[in-house]
């Protein structure tokens, strides 16, 4: 990679920090309901993983989505729009933190039931490898999410028909407050690849350069119609599950010795001090992320809430003729059309 | 007119989608090895035709419908043939959380053009495999429900619906498949959401559809006969529910009963008993009475299966006391 | 009395029981790690109390419901808390097939004493994670459902539920949670089945349940200032449905209605407003009406969300509605 | 063994033979309805498992089940009876074939939603272990049922709670008409157990001393503490699917091949006939049970149909005091408790 590639990586991951951080503190006054599930900490495994993709390859990732947003074109404005509920977020106010997407750039959205957008992702992979177009598909998944029947019923089928998807872990050690060894048969997730005979890899999910190679040669994998494959990212968030999480059940002492593993400072000291980029970059890159968020913010705040009469739209791609906006009750008479 | 099964409606009308579209694609347990095309035949034959577009899938309904909906969203138009309705509550998830709201949360973003093919019926299978859900899926918001009672209906709603571009759920029945009716040989599609009169009667009204469809119009002859003249409105779609000859019917009748193969607490029978109360109470003479399964697992033995669901004979019983009946 | 939360009055009806009866055992997702117990807090502590009974597991709801089927098959008495309504969906299968069938299906030799806790709710989590299947649930044979609408009543049906041989599908509230209400310090149970007037009031008469007992109330002190007064029965347990006191009522009031929280098309409230009707046709001076919640999946945008749900002021223009209404 | 007992065995395979073929006739003579799964060229798992067990332990199978509802004292009676639907059958009549059931026994019935029993045979395997009694707990299965999601959210939650439970896949290598390549990504089904550290073997189905070995060991191990494994019983139904299957998907060659290899011949011929028994013995076993299947049958005939006013009953196991036998409707009014 190019010096200013590897920068470019740097700058994204400090984009995604800052969008989460800024996030957390909107949340506090309120300007953010329900959910919100932050990033922080795992940077590496978005940015490496996309970074290794072609801009028309699937992604779809799980609540925890701000950063796959942000590096599949959704505007930091949009974000922090969607974020507070307004009509010029990602998806107009209606999907919120937990659902951004950006199709047009094949961001398929993250989703919030645990498990289910495996088999979605598996029936992209269908629809790439039917339409022979080169596709691959990204399906981004927490470490909790490989216990659930979906896991299982998917894998298998992948791997039945060799569809061009990889399945990446991003194994952050808990399943809410679930320990992992509580939650899983094992702790190693690779291994559940074994009963698919799938292909599979363990990374260090904060390495953003192993991860992006390993992302690489598994799409070199599926594109050459060798078929799906599991990596196991091993990363830790910095922050609570949710802002809902007291995250009392972490020990202090965990937490701390993972963020001396932050991504961010590791690819710094790592990569980008030794090709002779200095802390004055990086506080550079900072300061301009800081500018970038606090513009969203500032656009979110003024953005409108989506207008009432909009509540129906997309209920239907097709609405009936003769059915009414809510789709349930019946309008004037039309006739059978024998 | 050519009369043909219900079965070979559908199947002319997979032929025909799956010659005009590419992007069709059909999956399911059993659709191709076994017996030549799946556990009621309606693909039988068709994977000769369409070698790599129809396959048969592993018993895994939440997959089946999950990746068919992935499937929709990348732009194919996948038919998924579940091969009983009781099977599809393994994918319940995938229906409810997905194929119905993907649309609307996403804000457009994403179509999810899937059908969802699958038999209701019976037959002395018991309590788990003799069920009907037909109106769960109806009051689920996002989804197409459709319940075509005849060969005709069958075929042109078929068509419609892997046309449509919002996820279907396509109701056949086991009691049907065998049926007959003329089916035209050109081209004609049935659109989604208009329900038909089956037949003009001026007595009583009664609403219904699917199998029940065929039971109340063999419930109108021997009515007829007594000179109780039904007027026969066959839904065909459960949602969007089109109410509009019913009620039209119901203000010259101004009585009406609602027959539904499942059960009744909670069925569609309530919503249409309550629909039609609601916007013509003073049109009616008599409340909107019910016809349905009793509330009660299914059991296997012929005299109880038969106790548990309703048929022709129920039909003309309810007709004739609402008739006898004063208010 | 002393007053205390509803989410404490579950937790103390579950340290109760277990106290009780050593078969009562607590699993599901979340329940001992996180915060000390429960993604809301019900069984916050318990864990420390009863380490061996309350297990967090893994996220799996068809295996939390069909492995805790299965101990209640053994002669254990499972409470299992599925963190949202929502998630019962991927068990829908054990729910509808294995829960509700066992006991019919093997004709009394299998029975399943299970307890399936679980909240609905919302508050900004957008459409899949904002919904009530109160009315699916309700439709279920051999199913009991109840759905609390106080402190009181929740720790009187809970402890009745985790006592019943029956699978029961126990409806909390994330709005409810935090309510208060007195609850005594002795020993009470409140029998399934049996619906409770919450309000006397002699103009018209409101059936509803859950959360929707608490808007009404709120409602009927607004409309007392207008001279309208509310009858408010509140069912509290949804299978088997209880309309004795609603009946009663609508002979003298002539009017009801129904309030619910989910989607109105085949909602329990259509079940409640058909049977009403059935029963109680010529005591009726208008059609029963619904105020139920909007069809479409539920947005995120705080705007939209309340304009998707019914709270008190729904409920107080529709009652104002039909006073003024002349029919 | 000693040599009666073995020659018990061989009884048992004969009887579940004879009571399927009699089974098949009479679905012909339209006695019997609905589906109809029959067990013939698998009777050496069950009678080799079964005879491994102790009466106590619990074991469920799938629709099936015939031969492992006779093994567990369904008597032929009853068990004829039930495929008629008459009240004297295992369940009066109420579950036909696929759900037969002896609970008294711990025979937990036959399920006919594939896959879904194991989490309720894992859940008697909790039960067993919190009554600490010993008890251990057998779920059998067919090859296609393990690649829905049912199999993967059991089996880790097993082992993570080390729970007492024998999964037995019968590998008849066809899911209905479905072959096994066509269905799961692995044919070794014993290889889908290393996704759950779980101990696995794999056994010759057709083998009745070999099946019994292996479940003895299991059970020791479950018995012992050491929690839950995996069995592979590789055999082949000489029958179709159902009655309602044509089997016109399997090679003719391919069910003459696998007749050669038919547990009850084979057993007679490797073990009985070393240990002294005579063609004689065999042929006598077979007209006993064609006395017992025909006694069967005539009861069945002779018994009547559940009564009409049993329709309800156990639809509750308590029902509500003031709700009407269908538990939907009101009755008398009944004023609350407080
Ligand atoms: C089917 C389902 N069950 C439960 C939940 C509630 N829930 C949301 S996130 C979560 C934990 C997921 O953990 P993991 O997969 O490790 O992802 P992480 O949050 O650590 O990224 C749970 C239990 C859900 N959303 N869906
Ligand atoms: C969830 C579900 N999907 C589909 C079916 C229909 N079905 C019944 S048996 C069967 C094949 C099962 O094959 P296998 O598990 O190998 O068992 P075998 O019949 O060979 O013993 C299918 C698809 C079902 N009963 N349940
Ligand atoms: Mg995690
Ligand atoms: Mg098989």
């Amino acid at each position: 990679m190019e010096k200013e590639d590897l920068l470019a990586l740097y700058r994204q991951m400090v984009l995604i920090r800052q969008v989460e951080d800024r996030s957390a503190e909107m949340y506090g006054k309120a300007k953010i309901g329900g959910f919100l599930h932050l990033y922080n900490g795992q940077e590496a495994v978005a940015v490496g993983a996309l970074s290794a993709l072609n801009p028309d390859d699937d992604v779809l990732t799980t609540y925890r989505d701000h950063g796959y947003a942000l590096l599949r074109g959704c505007s930091p404005e949009s974000v922090m729009a969607e974020l507070f509920g307004r009509a010029t977020g990602t998806t107009g106010g209606r999907g919120g933190s937990m659902h951004l997407a950006n199709v047009k750039n094949h961001f398929w959205g993250g989703y919030a039931i645990v498990g289910a957008h495996l088999p979605l992702a598996a029936g992209l992979a269908y629809a790439a490898q039917y339409q022979k177009d080169g596709r691959v598909v990204l399906c981004v998944m927490g470490d909790g999410s490989t216990n659930i029947g979906y896991f299982h019923a998917t894998l298998n089928w992948a791997q039945l028909w060799k569809l061009p998807v990889i399945f990446m872990v991003e194994n952050n050690r808990y399943a809410m407050g679930t320990p992992l060894d509580v939650h899983s048969s094992v702790t190693d997730i690779v291994q559940k690849a074994a009963g698919y005979r799938m292909h599979a890899e363990q990374v260090d999910g904060n390495d953003v350069m192993a991860v992006r190679e390993v992302i690489c040669r598994m799409a070199d994998r599926a594109r050459a119609g060798e078929g799906p494959s599991l990596v196991e990212a091993v990363t830790y968030r910095h922050r609570a599950h949710s802002m809902a999480d007291p995250d009392v059940q972490r020990a202090k002492s965990e937490i701390a010795s993972w963020k001396e593993q932050d991504p961010i400072e590791r690819f710094a000291e790592e990569v980008l001090l030794p090709k002779g980029y200095t802390q004055a970059d990086f506080d550079a890159i900072v300061r301009e992320a800081e500018v970038v968020v606090q513009k969203a913010v500032e656009f979110a705040d003024a953005s409108p809430e989506p207008g009432r009469d909009t509540l129906y739209d997309h209920v239907y791609a097709t609405p009936v003729a003769n059915m009414q906006v809510d789709g349930t009750l019946i309008a004037p008479p039309t006739l059978a059309a024998r | 007119m050519p009369e043909i099964t219900y079965r070979e409606a559908l199947k002319r009308a997979l032929r025909e989608e799956m010659q005009r579209d590419p992007r069709v694609v059909v999956w399911g347990e059993d659709i191709v090895h076994y017996n030549n095309g799946g556990a009621y035949g309606v693909t039988q034959g068709l994977s000769k035709e369409f070698p790599e577009r129809i396959r048969d899938t592993p018993i895994a309904e939440e997959a089946i419908v999950g990746i068919g909906i992935g499937a929709a969203m990348g732009g194919m138009r996948p038919v998924c043939e579940i091969m009983t309705v009781n099977f599809t509550l393994v994918a319940w998830d995938q229906i409810v959380n997905h194929a119905a709201k993907q649309s609307h949360m996403f804000n457009g973003q994403i179509k999810v053009p899937i059908v969802i093919r699958t038999p209701n019926g019976f037959g002395r299978t018991a309590s788990t495999h003799s069920q009907n859900f037909d109106s769960w899926f109806a009051s689920i918001p996002g989804l197409k429900v459709v319940a075509p009672a005849t060969p005709y209906d069958a075929k042109g709603l078929l068509k419609s619906a892997i046309r449509d571009d919002d996820p279907v759920i396509f109701l056949e029945h086991l009691a049907l498949y065998g049926t007959r009716g003329e089916v035209p040989e050109q081209e004609y599609v049935v659109p989604i959401g208009v329900s038909e009169r089956k037949r003009a009667g001026s007595t009583l009204t009664v609403v219904t559809w699917g199998r029940m469809t065929v039971e109340t119009l063999k419930a109108a002859t021997t009515l007829a006969a007594e000179g109780i003249e039904l007027d026969v409105i066959d839904l065909r779609t459960l949602r969007p529910l089109d109410l509009s000859l019913a009620l039209e019917s119901i203000r010259r009748t101004n009585r009406a009963i609602v027959v539904e193969e499942g059960w009744r607490a909670g069925g569609l029978g309530a919503e249409i008993a309550a629909s039609i109360t609601e916007k013509a109470f003073n049109d009616l003479d008599a409340p909107v009475a019910r016809v349905a399964g009793l509330e009660v697992p299914m059991p296997y033995a012929k005299n109880l299966e038969r106790a548990t669901l309703p048929f022709a004979e129920d039909v003309v019983a309810a007709c004739r006391a609402m008739v006898q009946k004063q208010y």
